[in-house]
């Protein structure tokens, strides 16, 4: 029984210069209990995804297909109905912790607001959280309820927020581009944290990023994303160790440590896809058919794979 | 960028009432249809008509001539005083925030103490001792505009001076002057042209704040300030005089606010149309 | 933080010093203020008034004007009759000596409003303090020394002959207080007079000054019960405030409106003709004004009626010479310029000014006629008339451009020859006496002289003028002046300055006195019920 | 042979932060000499005061033998655009006001190419040598990617011939793909031109893959060195 | 602020001095002898003695400045016989008063209109209240204020044409002073109402599931005023230059009208106090927006 499902999803934002298909017809699944990675480039869609899971998209977004999420049809929920989803039941650790606090408040109040959402007494709730925060390697719990946002480090910042996000007891946990605009030392550190929430907490997380790396070290399955679509679906070791698509395979050959093998071309332009493969320009195994033809996804050993060449 | 200037209906108008606005205030004295000043007393203070659209003032002059007639008065001095204070603060903003220590410590002082100056006291300081007239006014709102360009400017210096266009130029031997003229004055200066440009309504605005406290330009120069000043006496029995002019510079303030907003709009780097990727 | 907060305590308390100081000041300052003027009973008479300037000091030495003229506190020692004739106040008579010895005999029966006598020795006192705080009076009056001579004569010298000292009796800064106007320590607390109406109260905040009746006034029963004077500067706010009920009485409403409000029910608008005139002064060193054929060219080219009618809606009349016709010693031969382009041109053509290119501007070898015409617009009227007497002068060939300046500027280009009219609007009974205009503009050395006029013929004839005490003679001797400065229009004038008076039907009674400096209460008004 | 460039006992305190507490590094002629650390260790005031942008407090930087910070104004002028730098953030690296031809011949006007011919040649010359094509020259900066940014940078550097190389992270804000393409252009560079470079990062792997030698720095000191 | 007020001092002092007519000639006419009237040799004199014109000007100034910092003596006004303190202290209540009332209605009116038009982002209500904004900042001030005395004195005689005193004297001219106010703060609360709104932390708040209520009072509303309280004090400026218009349309007897009436008395003393109190106030109208400004933000408060 899947816990997550997305299906066919497509998001389009409405701009002065045209519709740009942020996401492109996406499906894919997630359960209880699983790390499910996406993993793309800058401008592939992947944090778009976890934002419409939340329905926290910009109003020029068009969203299109269904998103499930146990017995709820998320998308055509009303608002009160999703207020209920949001927090308690599906939390999003943010991009940039920085500027996801609010500077202006102590972060006891930022805190507070969590157990009002649950109706938990105040109290209990701070005391629930200092525990919350020794356990995701704070030191001074206390202190740090006391101070502003700007007072902490990054890396705090960022355990702070997933404390909050923890608090609840969520059954998802997104988590969108945890390592982003991170030197190679805190990476670490998050890396750490999120090991220990996956261990600690066992709830679902949705791993939203562009670090293979990253990915490699937590997701148990992984999507690849790239233009809109994904590409691919499989167990992380198998994605990563033995890639399917073409593009899969080009992403990882440019890693430093596979060869540093640059990757030619450019992205199509999201307002007037091409007609065939979005990654047809780019690919070194392409047929004619691959110019005309859009591929479909298909299945394969375990995975989902869209390409002609399976 | 035309094309997104040209999208919003708002300000296509706003610019194609500029442009007439311009191409009046271009053509009028060099067309010398009829003299602005020519009086008429037997038809003074007459509501509009077929002859006289929008009436006549209290000296029988026909308030639409006039009006035009004003148009090159108003925004010459307008324009005049936002040139002049434009290139007085781009160029002291720049300096100062380019060169920073003791010279910006000195140059943001003098800012500050012009700034400290509520504007239309200063002009009225100004132009109380000057007296009245074109030069006069363009030169009492100057010194008071200036220092706004100054400040907006330097902070715009001091946060792309740091960006590494610009230590590259240093890298690569450009000049002071160059990195100036080339690197912090292009990117900076649309913000402050921006500012310029809603800011030539109040420069209007202070022209008749001025002409209405009885120092700025005599009433014979058909400037709209001018006429709404003179017109106030008649405010009841023919308020046309007033209310012409008055829609006038409002109409004109409203045009250089929503051109200079458009602009922001425009120029707001966050606003790419691919930012939601 | 501490610091901080330190700071904001302190900048609050500096904040709060001026508020509550000028609380302070506030309650001390207007000791008798009536804090309810809106409750008053009915049956009590009173007056609300709009004047037409702030009223900011109530010390009649230099603010006579308002209490002596329009509060009516305080009287002086001369009045004049509407033909400017002198009669008396409170000096019953008066005689000059000898040329440099003036005698004054002062009424037995006044009383100031603080029950106390008026005697020579407060006259004294105020005469002396008046001199002492206003140049323009020590200069008008040259007083060397004031004698008490007995309780009600006194005797004044006169540092040269001055025979125009009984006229600044009458002026409004000399009118007589009593000692207890001023403190102890000599600074002035409130006017004590003698007038129809007492001081009650002046706010200063408000800046509303408060009159009641003086029922001992010397001169008969007195029309209110009180009179509210409140300053309003703009005449636009008059004129609504007025419409709006707010006022009973006021002048000088926008001259446009004039019409207007006199249709209104209930309002009523009277105009009359003051003591000024609008002048144009020509600068006679300019090659072109310096000939009396274009003077008169330019006087014969404006339409005095016109504006008069347009420009000034009525409210004044068109000049001939210096003085209103009314006044006594104006000479009644002289009659305003007419317009008479025929005339404008044949002089102006006689004068060798041309229009040979063809433009519309005279020209004589090669130089157009063109010339600027200065004014200020601290008088409203000012700046309409130079733009129209441009408009009529441009119709017989001369161009004039017509710029409104500050006061100040146009008296430095004047200082420095660079002009060449100005129009100006100026006092021609600052004390009723002829010479002091006629002297001041068309003597060689006269102050008010600039544009260079000398005629030795003129010159002798106000000189003569001074010495002669009999009247008639004297007027004689102006009348001529008159006669010969207006053949000669060094000057040329326009149009009598006009005051429109303002008030609800409901007030009955009033006198306009045409020699007040703008305009007269008189004790005899009085509210219809 | 004396090394191209050498650091001596590099010391410099920002607001009684000791950001270098006496660097000591040499980068031969046509090497790439890596330089590693953590956020605050030092590492980019290394390259700042190498490129100029900065004055150590003590301590020497001799290019060629001679000393940067001793030299006279002259001198300067000569020496120091042999010395140029590329930056972390693409965004910000370009004028954003000037298409991508004019930033690429800035530096050519300043130094006084006026021979318009000869700098059409010069600026194909450069963009073959980057990988650009001719169309992204027509194009402002918002319109060109972090890669292309990259590279017109490089081209703008090398339009004056410079001998060594600052590159401050140049591939950290990139993508996987695209940083593999900046990397192996500024190789190539290398073999053609014999540049040497001071490659600073915080990616262990990527300074492993292209550094000839990395130097390890930690709190403003040298904490090893590693040859690749 | 010290340095500025003493620059002010004394461009002030000289940028009167250096003007044409003649200082004490000038302020004579206006007083004593009638604007039109010449002077005589020995009036200037006898008058320049009286009131120390006759000094060199820098020993004027320093004269001045002296009685001004240890005695508290600002001069004499040359018009109203009275020392230009007590003057000061007359006039400023008034000015006070209407600052702050106009400063009330344009703060509540605006932040609360703002608020109400990013909330209706791009409904009707937004479009009407931008489209009236627009005009609130662009009509002149002093046209307003007669409109208004037009319609509310004149037609409907609701209130009184001008003078002070009471609450009703106060209700238009604070309405006139502050409408332009009013509109500036209402388009920057709505702007910066917006901007607050598409930060991240607003995101986060709703990804918590906080109702939109909670969101917009704990969370948007104290982060949107920031560039609002930044505003208010140049806006306060604008309304001290303001208010010299104002008070002269309504005859108000505050600093502003005084200092209109003084420049054109050119009484001296006067006008140097009244610039000087504008420019002082200003300042600490300023300074007390920077506390503000510390209170509300703790990134300042500590950093």
């Amino acid at each position: 029984m899947s816990y997550l499902n997305v299906s066919s999803l497509c998001v389009d934002f409405l701009t002065e210069n045209g519709s740009v298909k942020a996401v492109n017809d996406i499906s894919f699944e997630m359960k209880k209990g699983e790390t499910f990675g996406i993993i793309g480039e800058s401008g592939s869609g992947k944090s778009v995804i976890g934002q419409a899971i939340l329905r926290l998209l910009p109003s020029n977004a068009v969203v299109n297909g269904s998103i499930s999420f146990g017995a709820e049809d998320l998308l055509s929920l009303d608002n009160k109905n999703m207020r209920q989803i949001r927090g308690r039941e599906i939390s999003l650790i943010p991009q940039n912790p920085a500027g996801s606090l609010n500077p202006l408040l102590k972060n006891k109040i930022q805190v507070a607001e969590v157990f009002e959402v649950m109706g938990v007494n105040k109290k209990e709730g701070i005391k629930s959280v200092l525990g919350m925060l020794k356990n995701l390697l704070m030191k001074e719990p206390a202190r740090i309820l006391e101070n502003h946002p700007h007072e902490l480090s990054g890396g705090m910042k960022q355990r702070f927020l997933a404390a909050m996000c923890l608090s609840y007891k969520p059954s998802l946990l997104i988590a969108d581009e945890p390592t982003k605009g991170l030197d190679s030392f805190s990476k670490k550190g998050t890396l750490d944290l999120f090991r220990h929430m996956k261990g600690e907490h066992g709830n679902s997380i949705l791993v939203i990023t562009h670090d293979l790396d990253f990915a490699l070290e937590i997701c148990d399955r992984v999507a690849v994303m790239y233009a809109g679509q994904i590409v691919e679906v499989g167990p992380v070791t198998d994605i990563l160790q033995i890639p399917s698509h073409p593009y899969t395979k080009a992403l990882l050959n440019a890693l430093p440590r596979n060869g540093l093998i640059p990757l030619h071309g450019h992205t199509p332009s999201r307002i007037d896809l091409p007609d065939g493969c979005l990654f047809y320009t780019r690919c070194n195994l392409r047929s004619d058919k691959c110019g005309t033809e859009r591929p479909a996804t298909k299945s394969i050993k375990g995975g989902v794979v869209r390409c002609h060449l399976y | 960028m035309t094309g997104k200037i040209f999208r919003r209906k708002d300000m296509t108008i706003s610019i194609l009432l500029l442009a007439l606005l311009v191409v009046v205030a271009i053509s009028y004295p060099l067309l010398a249809l009829s003299d602005p000043n020519a009086i008429d007393l037997t038809n003074k203070n007459l509501a509009p008509s077929a002859e006289h659209p929008l009436g006549t003032d209290y000296l029988g002059r026909d308030i639409l001539n006039r009006l035009a007639a004003g148009t090159t008065t108003s925004l010459s001095i307008a324009a005049g005083v936002s040139a002049i204070s434009l290139f007085v603060g781009v160029l002291i903003g720049c300096i100062s925030g380019y060169y920073g220590g003791i010279i910006d410590e000195t140059l943001s002082r003098i800012i500050d103490i012009f700034l400290s100056f509520p504007g239309i006291v200063f002009a009225l300081a100004i132009m109380g001792f000057l007296g009245g007239g074109v030069i006069n006014l363009i030169l009492a709102l100057s010194v008071v505009h200036w220092a706004k360009y100054a400040r907006l400017m330097r902070g715009q210096v001091l946060s792309i001076k740091e960006n590494e266009y610009v230590l590259s130029a240093k890298i690569i031997g450009a000049g002071d002057f160059h990195i100036m003229r080339k690197h912090l004055i292009p990117n900076s200066v649309a913000t402050v042209i921006i500012l310029a440009t809603i800011d030539i309504g109040h420069v209007l605005l202070s022209i008749a704040a001025l002409n209405f406290l009885g120092i700025g330009l005599p009433a014979d120069i058909p400037e709209w300030g001018a006429m709404l000043s003179a017109g106030k006496e008649f405010m009841r029995t023919s308020p046309y005089q007033t209310i012409f002019p008055g829609m006038a510079i409002t109409m004109v303030v409203i045009i250089f606010s929503i051109i200079g907003e458009g602009l922001r709009d425009i120029f707001d780097p966050n606003d790419t149309g691919g930012e939601y990727l | 933080m501490k610091n901080k907060i330190l700071s904001v305590l302190l900048v609050m308390s500096i904040l709060a010093v001026p508020v509550l100081m000028s609380g302070c000041t506030d309650s001390s300052q207007t000791t008798n203020s009536d804090n309810n003027p809106t409750e008053e009973s009915s049956s009590e008479q009173t007056l609300t008034l709009g004047e037409m300037w702030d009223i900011e000091n109530i010390d009649p030495a230099s603010a006579g004007t308002v209490i002596c003229e329009k509060a009516a506190v305080t009287e002086t020692l001369v009045a004049a009759n509407p033909d400017f004739s002198l009669e008396p106040g409170l000096a019953i008579t008066w005689e000059q000596v000898d040329n440099l010895t003036w005698r004054f005999d002062l009424r037995q029966d006044v009383s100031f409003h603080d029950g106390s006598m008026m005697t020579a020795e407060d006259v004294k006192f105020s005469l002396e303090r008046t001199m002492n705080e206003n140049p323009r009076v020590k200069s008008m009056s040259a007083i060397d020394s004031i004698r008490v001579i007995d309780d009600h004569t006194l005797e004044i010298k006169t540092t040269e002959t001055n025979p125009i000292l009984a006229g600044v009796m009458h002026y409004p800064d000399t009118s007589i207080i009593s000692e207890n106007s001023l403190d102890e320590d000599g600074n002035f607390v409130k006017p004590i007079g003698t007038g129809p109406y007492s001081f009650e109260s002046f706010n200063e905040q408000t800046r509303v000054l408060t009159v009641v009746k003086n029922e001992n006034w010397w001169g008969g029963s007195v029309g209110l019960d009180k009179m509210v004077l409140k300053g309003m500067p703009d005449p636009n706010t008059r004129a609504m405030a007025i419409e709006n009920g707010e006022l009973d009485f006021t002048v000088d409403v926008p001259y446009s409106e004039t019409d207007r409000i006199d249709a209104i029910e209930g309002i009523n608008v009277e105009k009359y003709s003051t003591p000024r005139v609008y002048k144009m002064d020509t600068n006679l060193e300019d090659e072109a004004l310096s000939d009396v054929r274009v003077r008169k060219a330019i006087s014969y080219a404006i339409n005095r009626d016109d504006i008069v009618e347009h420009v000034l809606y009525n409210v004044g009349s068109p000049a001939a010479g210096p003085f209103l016709p009314s006044m006594t010693w104006a000479n009644k031969d002289l009659k305003p310029y007419e317009q008479d382009l025929d005339k404008a041109d044949e002089l102006l053509s006689q004068a060798g000014w041309t229009d040979t290119d063809g433009d519309g501007i005279r020209d004589k070898d090669g130089t157009p006629l063109e010339l600027e015409l200065l004014t200020y617009a601290a008088r409203p009227g000012l700046p309409p008339m130079s733009e129209t007497i441009a408009a009529q002068l441009k119709d017989v060939g001369i161009s004039v451009s017509p710029k409104v300046l500050e006061w100040g500027a146009i008296s430095d280009k004047r200082e420095s020859g660079n002009w060449d009219l100005v129009l100006a609007a100026y006092n021609i009974a600052m004390v009723p006496d002829p010479f002091y205009v006629l002297n001041n503009w068309y003597t060689s050395n006269g102050p008010d002289n600039t544009p260079g006029y000398s005629n030795a013929e003129v010159d002798a004839l106000v000189e003569e003028a001074k010495y002669i005490r009999d009247l008639d003679k004297r007027y004689e001797k102006f009348n001529q002046v008159e006669e010969i400065v207006y053949e000669e229009q060094p000057k040329i004038l326009i149009a009598y300055y006009g005051c429109a008076i303002v008030k609800k039907d409901s007030v009955k009674n009033y006198v306009f006195d045409p020699t007040a400096h703008d305009y007269r209460i008189n004790a005899g008004m009085y509210i219809a019920q | 042979m004396p090394p191209l460039l050498r650091i001596k006992n590099l010391v410099k305190t920002f607001e009684d932060n000791k950001v270098l507490n006496g660097i000591d590094i040499d980068v031969k002629k046509g090497e790439t000499l890596g330089l590693f650390g953590s956020s605050g260790s030092g590492k980019t005031t290394v390259g700042r005061c190498i490129a100029g942008l900065e004055r150590s407090d003590s301590g020497s930087i001799f290019f060629k033998g001679k000393d940067l910070q001793a030299m006279s104004r002259r001198e300067k002028k000569k020496v120091r655009p042999q010395i140029q730098m590329i930056f972390q953030h693409p965004e910000i690296s370009l004028n954003p006001r000037m298409k991508a031809f004019d930033s690429l011949v800035e530096p050519l006007k300043i130094h006084g190419w006026d021979d318009k011919c000869s700098l059409e040649n010069k600026v194909e010359e450069l963009i073959n040598l980057v990988g650009l094509r001719r169309e992204h020259l027509a194009r402002y900066p918002a319109h060109l990617s972090g890669g292309e940014i990259q590279r017109v940078v490089l081209a703008r550097i090398l339009s004056i011939n410079p001998e060594f190389i600052v590159a401050d992270e140049p591939t950290s804000m990139l993508d996987v793909s695209v940083q593999a393409q900046v990397l192996r252009i500024m190789e190539k560079i290398q073999q053609e031109k014999g540049v040497s470079y001071l490659l600073i990062s915080h990616d262990i792997d990527v300074l492993r893959k292209v550094c000839h030698r990395i130097v390890f720095l930690k709190n403003g000191r040298i904490s090893g060195v590693e040859n690749a | 602020m010290a340095i500025t007020l003493f620059a002010v001092f004394a461009l002030t002092f000289f940028l009167m001095n250096v003007v044409p007519g003649g200082t004490s000639e000038m302020i004579l006419k206006h007083t004593f002898i009638g604007l039109e009237e010449s002077a005589t040799q020995e009036q200037l004199a006898q008058f320049s003695e009286i009131y120390n014109l006759n000094d060199p000007l820098y020993i004027q100034f320093i004269d001045w400045l002296k009685g001004g910092i240890f005695e508290g003596d600002l001069g004499m006004s040359f018009v109203y016989h009275k020392p230009v303190l007590d003057l000061l202290l007359l006039r400023l209540p008034a000015t006070i008063i209407l600052a702050l009332s106009s400063m009330a209605i344009a703060v509540v009116g605006g932040v609360s209109l703002g608020i109400y038009a990013a909330l209706k982002e791009n409904k009707t209500a937004d479009h009407l209240l931008r489209f009236l904004t627009l005009f609130g900042v662009s009509m002149p001030g002093f046209w307003v204020g007669l409109i208004l005395i037009l319609i509310f004195s004149v037609y409907l005689k609701m209130v009184p044409v001008a003078g002070y005193g009471s609450l009703e004297n106060l209700i238009l001219p604070a309405f006139a002073l502050s409408i332009h106010s009013l509109a500036s703060i209402m388009r920057i609360t709505r702007t910066s109402m917006l901007e607050t709104l598409g930060q991240d932390y607003i995101k986060f708040a709703t990804s918590k599931g906080l109702s939109v209520n909670k969101i917009i009072s704990r969370h948007a509303l104290k982060n949107a005023m920031l560039p609002v309280v930044t505003v208010l004090g140049f806006q306060m400026g604008a309304m001290l230059g303001g208010s010299v218009i104002i008070e002269t349309v309504f005859a108000w007897p505050g600093i502003g009208s005084l200092l209109v009436n003084s420049i054109f008395a050119r009484d001296l003393y006067v006008v140097q106090a009244c610039i000087i109190v504008i420019v002082f106030l200003f300042l600490i109208v300023n300074f007390i927006v920077d506390l503000v400004y510390i209170y509300l933000d703790p990134r300042i408060r500590y950093g």
